[in-house]
């Protein structure tokens, strides 16, 4: 089969549709895992057993099971006990679990890179728990895990074709819907890995940056 | 390619089994718990194949707008999934003379609140949503009577269609009738009803598809089932399924494609 | 004699099954500079800690400045101190350590006013000022804007005893304060503490193993063992005349080693 | 009832059907991954050109695109692969080209002065990474390694798109064919929790009787 | 004169834009021991480093046992070795490091028996045998089975002797190999290495700061400064009455730190 370049041209405007829901869906699903993934960090350094365990159960649940299967759970198994969510808001609330589970481990470690001493310094400064939080340590914890946290976006990115499977019109599915349409795989296939390729390409450069830049704290 | 194209029947023989698509639509197409493979099209396929020395079928579950770059791609050796025979298709692939014949129809809410009754009344309405399978007849039917490409939900497979509908994420989900008579009863909720046919649709007919080259299989093929029609051992297997025999005889494959194919 | 402003009674403190602190009584009056020293594991630094509510205590009570430090009076019994209560407490005591724990994100004089417009409520402009004296008394104040990794130990040191200075505490705790240091450094830290010794009338318990400066800057020579007090006395009496043969067998270590007492 | 048990034994063919995709997967990613990691700090640039080809195209581009590429556009090329070849060819070399980074960095963190140590000895460049380099990196990649196969394994939920029977996709017919969603789905989430604990479980116990004695105490 | 078994002429080497060695010449003879003295960065690590092939050099020639060591003779003139020549090459040496350099994943008989083994494909059992003669040299031999975190650092510095020793090289070389130990472990290794210079008669090259070891050990001292050879001599004559001035301030430095010469 050879590249139809007309039919390439043709279908670039509807690709272009799915890019912007992809973008969407990785923004908000950004969002939403950079707050769970906090709240997981916290809650499961908490010394109530009955808050660290089930919380340190679930997130070794989510993060041992694939997110396909989630999103469907999500998306067609809580309409049974009442919760319609729209295919982007289940996409995005699946995709910040998920990737929620990965960033509370980004915020564990960032916090337990900060020297015990460090907390020893701000109780003998007499300051309280959350002054100690606000200007001692999560200044130092959060530049050293701004670049890793932008490497779980990136990854993001790239699992976004899975919310197809709950009808989210992102770029896969617009790709796959042309290419049944048309029986053409070649040419949405490929532009969706030639879209792919572009976007991870800047962010690499990205990555780079944010990884000098962050490089050093202090 | 005609050369190896005549080896196509002597190869399946060899091999002793066909690789056929499938959807798993009942009754078109079914996988029974145990792992069998049944539905009035893989049916039709194994009888018209049995007769003709392949002794079995081996059925891969797939989307139908997979199916037609599959064979092109030799995933299978052919499509018996219901696959409707439609001229643009024609294009694409070889289509058998027609086995399997229905009429579309809306699977709605009781009372069918929106009302509608045809995919122009769809997108004439402000923001009814209509399910469709991905690649199936009724997307381009939507999308054809100008319903918007955001109102067409575009449902990874039948079932989850009539979940979208029970959760109410859809007004409307668009199937041949057989399809979705199985899939309500199966659902055995009040709460839905049918409504067939749908206005400004015809009748569709499937054919088995092969791929473009496999025109010796093909027409052994066509020669089986032509006999098979008339002996009514057709006729048997299609008419448990809920299908209409003669329904299938009243056109042919040149008129639904719309020429020679 | 003065109400003392630390007394410690009967405190037994445990890591795991390890008892560090036994039974340990003893009173520092106002004013007092009081040396700790004694050879590794001693638990030195964990009275010191304990103090500073670094770490809790399994038994016994402590009073600073007249108040419970670790508990609160409630209908006539003690009860365990809220986070309320250590938060008051601790505004009395503050503490210099071992690896300076400056603020590696703030600058010298950031590190030094924090504290104070924090838990004070001082204003910025005064905490400037009154943080600017404090780096001059410590010979750091031409550095104020630097980052803490740009300094060499002994002038981090020196910010750190200006930080803890800042809150105006009534007692100062220090823990081997130049024992991280490189040698021609701990001079110039030394220097900064013995002024504070003379011109302050602030209570210090000073933790070393810097044998001739606890000489020096001590009234007050506390010698542990294993967690409990073995001797104390005036330095000239515990240095040249200890009592104890543990004490003995701890100097002439020290004076092996090639220190000066 | 006595369907569910009928419909169990499905899933549990998926279930099979996942096992092999993760450790062929799994197989093929840590060929990949030793070879893309020694690649990419070869001697030689085109082998180091090669080698970061490879694991920047296929960390850059989403595994799905390279699934649908494997399975829908090989074959137009003529590379007709089953849908466990394409699936295992993709998550091998997809999860390979993240383990390739690992077992660069894992080699790049052994010091200097065991490398110096080998010259010293005499041994050869081969020999230095077979007996003295890797046996210590090792120890080093098995926990990202684990994190990887967990990876793999959860990407096997993928494959079920392009219509090969694992167990997600089995879960789905189940589905078909009773109307019923919560059941399938929930049991195989169960299972794969199973599968990924089992393969926590198993590098852990791995990696501590391969680091025992590293940091041994004295005696 | 016997014919030496290293020739050193005309080397020099830089680290960017650091010159290290300057045109350094000088002969060591066969089973000579030879300690290399001079105060910190004047190029003594270096020397030994580029015998052993682990820096290059940027100019000059060094022959080993009267080959080229890091040329090969090619139509009458020189040109660079290849990694055969130096595989070759560095079978006759052998080097001992500050940091151990032992290998952490296996036991103390693997560390000796590997190189033995792969490069000269001695046996595992005659491998294993010479091991344990070597290890009983230096008092390791009921280690042999031990990890290296579970030595003392005078221990591991034995076994790195041994492993050294195992490939039975003509030259040995030393780099500080007591400066990373605690004091009471240096004699340990001090020892070992005083039999080893009575009982053999390998070359040896030392480079130390323990003077009174030096001059115990070596038939001949060389003082380095700035990549120079300052002064050479007996030990007697560099030690005690040197001519240099540099040489006699550096030895004054030692002796006020606290060394015995
Ligand atoms: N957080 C802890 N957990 C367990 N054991 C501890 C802890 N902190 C201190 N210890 C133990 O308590 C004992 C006393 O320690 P401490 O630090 O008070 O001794 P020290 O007199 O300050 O010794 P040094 O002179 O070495 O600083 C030691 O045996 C130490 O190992
Ligand atoms: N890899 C390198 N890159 C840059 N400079 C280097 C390197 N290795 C050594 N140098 C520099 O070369 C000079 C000589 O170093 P060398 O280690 O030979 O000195 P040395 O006599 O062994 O000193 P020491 O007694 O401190 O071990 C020093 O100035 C050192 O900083
Ligand atoms: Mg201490
Ligand atoms: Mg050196």
């Amino acid at each position: 089969m050879d590249w139809d370049w007309v039919f390439a041209a043709e279908i670039i405007p509807t690709l272009l549709d799915g890019v912007v829901i992809t973008i969407q869906a990785t923004l908000l699903g950004s969002a939403v895992a950079m707050v769970v993934g906090m709240f997981f960090a916290i809650l499961r350094r908490s010394r109530n057993v009955f808050v660290s365990k089930p919380v340190g159960f679930f997130i070794d649940f989510v993060r041992g099971t694939p997110l396909l299967v989630q999103l469907y759970f999500l998306f067609y198994i809580l309409p049974d006990i009442g919760i319609l969510l729209s295919p982007l808001v289940a996409g995005v609330i699946g995709l910040g679990l998920h990737y929620g589970t990965y960033t509370s481990e980004v915020y564990r470690a960032g916090i337990d890179n900060v020297p015990s001493g460090q907390w020893e310094a701000a109780k003998a400064a007499n300051l309280t728990m959350p002054q100690t939080w606000c200007h001692v340590i999560l200044p130092q914890a959060i530049p050293p895990m701004i670049p890793v946290l932008a490497n779980y976006i990136v990854s993001m990115f790239k699992e976004t074709p899975l919310l197809a499977a709950i009808t989210v019109l992102e770029l896969m599915n617009q790709a796959r819907s042309l290419a049944n349409f048309h029986y053409r795989y070649l040419e949405p296939m490929t532009l969706v890995g030639v879209f792919f390729l572009i976007i991870s390409v800047f962010s690499v450069v990205l990555l780079r940056w944010l990884e000098n830049r962050f490089k050093r704290v202090g | 390619s005609d050369v190896r194209a005549e080896g196509d029947l002597e190869r399946l023989k060899e091999q002793g089994f066909a690789r056929i698509a499938i959807a798993n639509e009942p009754p078109w197409t079914e996988v029974k718990s145990d792992g069998k493979v049944t539905g009035a099209a893989p049916e039709v396929a194994r009888a018209v194949l049995k007769r003709l020395g392949v002794g079995d079928v081996v059925a891969s579950i797939s989307e139908y707008g997979a199916m037609i770059p599959g064979i092109q791609a030799k995933r299978f050796d052919m499509v018996a999934a219901g696959l409707f025979i439609k001229p643009e298709r024609c294009n694409a692939v070889l289509f058998s003379e027609p086995d399997l014949c229905d009429a579309e129809s809306f699977a709605v809410k009781k009372g069918n609140p929106l009302g509608v009754k045809s995919f122009e009344a769809i997108a004439a309405s402000e923001s009814a949503k209509v399910g469709v399978v991905g690649g199936g007849t009724e997307e381009k039917l939507a999308l054809g009577a100008g319903v918007p490409r955001e109102r067409v939900v575009v449902v990874p497979d039948p079932q989850s269609g009539l979940k979208m509908l029970q959760d109410g994420r859809i007004d409307v989900y668009a199937l041949p009738v057989l399809s979705i008579s199985d899939l309500l009863k199966k659902a055995n909720d009040p709460g839905l009803e049918m409504f067939a046919p749908v206005e400004n649709t015809p009748i569709f007919c499937a054919g088995v598809a092969f791929p473009k080259g496999a025109g010796a299989l093909r027409d052994s093929y066509d020669k089986v089932l032509a006999e098979m029609k008339s002996s009514g051992e057709f006729a048997k297997i299609v008419e448990p399924f809920g299908y209409s025999a003669e329904a299938a005889s009243l056109t042919s494959r040149e008129k639904l494609c719309g020429g020679p194919n | 004699m003065l109400q003392p402003i630390i007394e410690i009674d009967g405190v037994s403190k445990s890591f795991g099954a390890l008892e560090v602190l036994k039974d340990l009584s003893f009173n520092v009056a106002p004013g007092e500079k009081l040396a700790l020293i004694g050879p590794s594991g001693s638990g030195k630094t964990t009275i010191l800690r304990i103090l500073m509510t670094l770490e809790t205590i399994n038994g016994g009570t402590i009073k600073v400045d007249g108040e419970q430090l670790w508990h609160r009076e409630h209908e006539g019994g003690l009860i365990p101190a809220d986070e309320r209560h250590l938060h008051k407490m601790r505004a009395k005591i503050g503490m210099v350590f071992q690896l300076f724990n400056l603020f590696p994100h703030k600058t010298v004089l950031e590190n030094v006013t924090l504290a104070p417009i924090l838990t004070k409520g001082a204003g910025r402009e005064d905490a400037k000022r009154s943080a600017m004296t404090l780096l001059e008394m410590v010979g750091m104040a031409e550095k104020a804007d630097a980052k803490p990794a740009q300094l060499s130990g002994g002038q981090k040191q020196r910010v750190a005893i200006a930080r803890a200075l800042a809150l105006q505490p009534k007692i100062m705790l220090f823990d081997e304060v130049t024992s991280a240091l490189d040698p021609e450094l701990v001079e110039e830290v030394l220097n900064v503490m013995r002024r504070l010794a003379e011109e302050t009338d602030m209570t210090m318990l000073l933790v070393t193993h810097e044998m001739s400066f606890a000489h020096d800057f001590a009234d007050r020579v506390l010698f542990f063992d294993g967690g409990r007090i073995v001797e104390e006395g005036p330095p000239d009496d515990i240095f040249t005349q200890p009592k104890e043969e543990r004490t003995q067998a701890f100097l002439k270590k020290i004076i092996a080693a090639g220190q000066r007492i | 009832m006595a369907q569910w048990s009928g419909y169990l034994e499905l899933i549990l063919q998926g279930a099979l059907v996942t096992l092999q995709l993760t450790v062929l997967g799994t197989v093929v990613a840590l060929i990949m991954a030793f070879l893309g990691g020694l690649g990419r700090l070869s001697r030689h640039w085109w082998i180091r050109w090669l080698a970061t080809g490879y694991i920047e195209f296929f960390r850059g581009t989403s595994i799905f695109v390279q699934l649908f590429w494997a399975y829908f556009v090989l074959p137009l090329f003529g590379i007709p692969l089953s849908p466990l070849q394409a699936g295992v060819l993709a998550l091998g070399l997809n999860v390979g080209a993240y383990g390739a980074e690992v077992v660069r960095g894992a080699i790049q963190s052994v010091p200097k002065e065991q490398y110096e140590a080998c010259t010293a000895l005499n041994l050869t460049g081969w020999q230095r990474m077979r007996h003295v380099i890797l046996p210590q990196a090792f120890v080093l990649m098995l926990p990202t390694f684990g994190n990887n196969a967990i990876e793999l394994l959860k990407g096997t939920a993928v494959v079920s798109l392009i219509s090969l029977s694992d167990m997600t996709f089995q879960a789905q017919v189940v589905r078909a064919q009773t109307g019923e969603t919560a059941l399938p789905f929930l049991t195989i989430l169960l299972l794969y929790f199973v599968f990924s604990t089992a393969i926590s479980t198993a590098i852990r116990g791995l990696e501590r009787h391969l680091a025992r004695g590293l940091d041994g105490t004295r005696s």
